[in-house]
């Protein structure tokens, strides 16, 4: 067990501390309106496209299609470091650059990988991801969005959900069903989907915190090249698979991060309002901090399990399950220290928007995987537990 | 003792949920939600003629004359269509003869001297004022609404000061005493009202061909959700009873042992909405995480509800204070 | 809504007030002794029979069987005011008078009333209850303790578990299959077992608390005469089933206010160590006694509901839910309380056990019932959620 | 950065758990129970021969002079059988070259100066007491044997007094504070053994025609289990390892952000190692609250972890301070 760094990884630490330190004081301010989808993602487009020509676009993507390679120690090294420093976020590459580009690098012919990745990279393309329904949520085998051959062509028709930056992606990431008269995970195809295809129709949601995070996205005959399918049809489950197989246990890095630094904001504000002096409150703080520390300590196993093995196996559940319910511990003492001051998000009473976070913290438990879906994974992932039935 | 609600009690809560399942519905919420600081004057008169807001008022001054036990079985189905506007304080209001409170023609907001933020501030015609035990009514400050409230149908606006008024009661302790009571109960409506909402979903929902009711990782969830709510109905009628039960008998009755306080039944209530809500949001996955569901406004509001009439937070206080 | 009691139950409270303050002084000091069953045993039949020349045995047993008939309300003041007074538990007395005593009452004929009931009533008999096995525990209904018919006997043989006062009952009310070819509810039968019976080996389980609380039973070609069936042969499950039906929500009222008062316990404890200070143990300190107000709050409305219908439906589940987490919550503090001092049981350094008191609360969410299997009970019968399969 | 166990490191784990199961079972902890106050002296010497006591001590002392992280790594090996005996203090007694420790020929306590409860005191050879930042030893003094101790496996005397002593090092918040660190190893171990142990139980028992683990809500408490005690113990490899680097290298390495304190690791092991514990007596149902089973010994010995090396409660302080 080692957690001091190798020469390399200091080097890489100091190096990019270097660079970011010159380079983010020339940036342009963060957008600041909420609601302006396009400003904030055109933003997020220029930091990757500045990434890019630094040479850090794609820190943990194999150089063969573009990335830089790194261990995924340097990786959680840039993850931290960005954070640290105050970078902008991944954002709206999201998608692009830990899903759809691994899962094109792995499983897309030649000239999909040429087509497709360096666009990613450079922040040109924005992509988004249709993989869940109204009816396919935590069991997203069951997807019913259709598509048949015509020609050169896929027809696609249904509906997907919580399609994220739908407004602002260029392409989508689709999984659909090529053959209904299979097995549910037998019958799945995965499909490139150019979003200025006709017959796409995005449907933004209000999240509960008031933002329009997510899309519903109908699609109406939309017809797709054949070309655009990675790996062969009705083998879409396996493709999508391998995407979440990339998992390098680094996709929660900047969140817990960020997590820690609106505690220390919260630490302040409750010393500067006197809420300091209730033990309760300090103690749950201290408890929350450590718990924290805790599942930094734990990414960094997770990182070096996927360094050895290539991926965390249920590292990653666990992770997220620990997490969520530190976040819902430490919603609660944010009210508690806001009092009055909570009966409104924006208020800036502090450094952070302790307010919306309680409530965005509701979502932990809820995206990427239910609570309950992650607990069933590890009682038989993990433990070796029966399935039900 | 019979702790069961009487015939008419009974009454009272069918009559009122008729109207308010057919009136506030989810269309009116969401309308309400983008409209924030206007009151709807419509419904507001039509609860009044239901005897909402002078349920507790004496008949003297417009109201209905009823205890506060008859007041939490109101504010509790209140609660369960998550009605917008400040019903609690209006109700309070009309206990002290506010001129148009019982018989809904007023819309009245009740603070503590020591708050900047105002609840509903552009929609009120009076505000009141609490501090030192003393109620009074102060001229309505000028007020900055903020975009981006906690709760869509609280909207909170921010006042520089507050100024200084006319006393119209020196019953301040007890009229924010029976506005925790009232918060208590209609979070114990929040909190049913998200439990059915839950599990009306869950035995619908199907996913891996099963209807996610019958998983126990839901059910037990909203399992324990109707427990917390279920106890905590119990607990704010008690204190309701008790203080009434305490002023028409200047406390001669003997019903053995303690009895519930407000504050006691308050933390109780808040706990158990605020346990339901998620409970609900949670057992509809990402949909519960959406205006698409009332269930973010339930669980809202029952956010916003600790931090009126004293904090949550200061119930805790005081209910230590007691042991 | 009423709390105030009626003129009956001011009556009732007052005469049973005076009756204990005359009678408690008088009575011998409780056996100090915890691994004495028989001393601990004799001390609380010694009470019954004192209740019963006194006319308070069987409050709430009907009046045609020797019982008071008194009202649900006024069995709660019975038990709120033996509490409140210190007089001594129902003890091992607990089977006869909630579960074997009624079912006869309801079930039994008019020759096993005239045997078995007075005993009871007098606290000349005591009964266990020979119902959970090793393998049928939540699943009571898969019993497999097996009896035939030879003549004018059943010839009994199996294992029984969790059979408190089994060291000293004369009586057990048993659960066996007498056929074993239809569907589990519908093979069992009710039997009044004679613990003298030849066969019958009982083992004290040591608890986790370190008493001999309970005990197995093995039973070896037990003969129980036929006369001894409680209702028809296999009809046993539904004769059961009318002894939990005989809940009147008063369970747990005797528990409850000892709850109360070891939480007054600990917040003196508490202030006397300066622990007080601390607003987060003061704070949950509150909130647990809040809770515990609300649950005996809900207790009056079970038993007022029980006046009303004759049980108080998932009332009891309901109750155990709430009362258990609290309890749970209540050891937690009390350790942090106890600090060091916690580290035995019997140190004595308040009038109460906090430890052996946060330990044994563990059995609440298991006994009689497990936490899972009412929260199953909840969300089926009250919410009308669809059973498993 | 390789925050996986080295292949040293993995050896020595397997080493000691294959002596560890095969030697410290049920019937050993049953036997150590029903013996309070003695301790099994073959034992003590085998797990001296182990390395178990020398492990942090120097080479120079007859110890094995190996870091923190490995000390980790073998004080959950010894949580996992909940092995008897003051085995904690006595390596940390071999770290300050107490006579006999590091060898097994003597079994070791430590105390802070102001309590009066001294744990396994019958069975001490040595005892030592930590004040104002010394470690001294004292002469033992008389007690009682409380009869009924939290852990049947942590036997409890009271003393009058605790004796003046001699010093022996200056090192004795250093010293503490790796006694937390080891406490919240055993705890991890302890947890992790309350997990093995329902999960077993849970795969076997059948109700309802079906195997319990497929349960829900069974399979959930597990996995919430399980989660913690993944997490926790990553905490206290963390805070080990922490310490040895910074020991190493005199704190000149950056290993990027902040680093896991020992209050911070144990207060998270603790909290892990109660909920383990306490799921595993619930997956069992009633045979989890017999002594038939270990669960009990597990979840006993954690909460009186908890009140060792300082309390629980005053990590809470110390993490809090720091923030």
């Amino acid at each position: 067990m080692q957690l001091a760094p190798t020469a390399d990884e200091a080097a890489f630490r100091a190096e990019l501390r270097a660079w970011l330190a010159e380079t983010l004081p020339g940036l342009a301010p963060k957008p600041d309106d909420r609601e302006d989808w396009t400003a904030k993602s055109d933003y997020e487009r220029m930091w990757q496209r500045t990434l890019f020509d630094a040479g850090y676009a794609g820190v943990s993507w194999p150089k063969e299609y573009g990335g830089r390679g790194s261990t995924p120690a340097e990786e959680l090294i840039f993850l931290e470091e960005t954070e640290a420093a105050g970078a902008p976020y991944v954002g709206c590459n999201f998608v692009g650059t830990l899903h759809a580009g691994p899962t094109i690098g792995a499983e897309g012919s030649d000239e999909q990988k040429k087509q497709y990745l360096p666009g990613i990279l450079r922040g040109d393309d924005i992509w988004c991801q249709g993989f869940s329904e109204p009816e396919a949520g935590s069991d997203l085998a069951s997807l019913r969005t259709t598509a048949y051959r015509d020609g050169d062509e896929y027809v696609v028709n249904g509906q997907k959900m919580w399609t994220s930056n739908a407004q602002v992606a260029r392409y989508c990431e689709l999984l659909v069903r090529t053959d209904p008269d299979v097995k549910k995970h037998a019958g799945i195809t995965w499909l490139v989907m150019p979003m200025d295809a006709e017959g796409i129709e995005v449907r933004p949601l209000k999240s509960l915190t008031g933002g329009p995070e997510f899309s519903e996205m109908f699609l109406h005959d939309v017809r797709i090249p054949v070309e655009n399918r990675v790996g062969d049809e009705n083998d879409g489950w396996r493709v999508a698979m391998v995407t979440f197989g990339f998992e390098r246990g680094t996709a929660f890095v900047s969140e817990l991060l960020g997590t820690m630094a609106l505690v220390a904001d919260l630490v302040e504000l409750a010393k500067r309002s006197g809420h300091w002096d209730d033990a309760g409150i300090r103690h749950g703080l201290a408890r929350v901090s450590a718990e924290l520390d805790a599942q930094w300590a734990y990414t960094k196993r997770n990182v070096s399990r996927a360094a050895r093995d290539g991926n965390t196996g249920v590292g990653g559940s666990i992770f997220k399950l620990g997490y969520h319910e530190t976040r819902h511990r430490l919603g609660d003492i944010a009210m508690r220290v806001l009092g009055r001051q909570g009966l409104a998000m924006g208020t800036r009473v502090s450094d952070e928007d302790h307010v919306e976070e309680r409530l965005y913290a509701l979502s932990l438990s809820i995206a990427a995987g239910t609570a309950q879906i992650q607990r069933n994974i590890v009682g038989e992932r993990l433990l070796g537990l029966p399935r039900e039935r | 003792m019979d702790f069961l609600l009487s015939d008419d009690q009974t009454a009272l809560q069918s009559e009122l949920r008729r109207f308010l399942t057919d009136r506030v519905d989810h269309d009116l919420r969401t309308a309400a939600a983008e409209l924030p600081g206007a009151i709807d004057r419509v419904l507001w008169s039509e609860l009044a003629s239901l005897g909402v807001f002078g349920i507790h008022a004496a008949e003297d001054d417009g109201g209905v004359g009823l205890g506060l036990a008859e007041a939490t079985v109101v504010f509790e189905e209140l609660g369960r269509v998550a009605v917008p506007g400040p019903t609690i304080s209006t109700c309070l209001a009309a206990t002290l003869g506010v001129e148009g409170a019982a018989d809904g023609t007023a819309v009245v907001g009740l603070i503590r001297a020591d708050t900047l933020l105002v609840e509903h501030l552009d929609g009120l015609d009076t505000l009141l004022v609490h501090h030192d035990g003393l109620v009074e009514t102060v001229a309505k400050p000028d007020g900055t609404l903020l975009p981006r409230p906690l709760d869509p149908l609280t909207p909170v606006s921010q006042v520089e000061a507050i100024p200084a008024g006319d006393e119209i009661s020196k019953a301040g302790e007890r009229v924010i005493q029976q506005g925790r009571l009232l918060a208590a109960a209609f979070q114990v409506g929040l909190g049913q009202a998200a439990v059915d909402l839950g599990t009306e979903y869950a035995g619908q929902r199907q996913q891996f061909n099963k209807v996610i009711g019958s998983f126990q990782a839901v059910k037990h969830l909203l399992a324990d959700a109707v427990v917390g709510i279920d106890i905590a109905r119990a607990g704010v009628h008690a204190a309701a009873v008790a203080l009434d039960e305490a002023a028409a008998s200047d406390g001669a009755n003997d019903s053995g042992g303690r009895s519930m306080s407000v504050d006691a039944a308050r933390l109780v209530a808040s706990e158990a909405a605020q346990r339901a809500c998620e409970a609900c949001i949670q057992v509809h996955g990402g949909i519960g995480f959406t205006w698409e569901l009332d269930a973010h406004l339930f669980l809202k509001r029952s956010l916003a509800l600790d931090a009126t009439f004293g904090t949550v937070h200061s119930s805790h206080d005081a209910v230590a204070a007691t042991l």
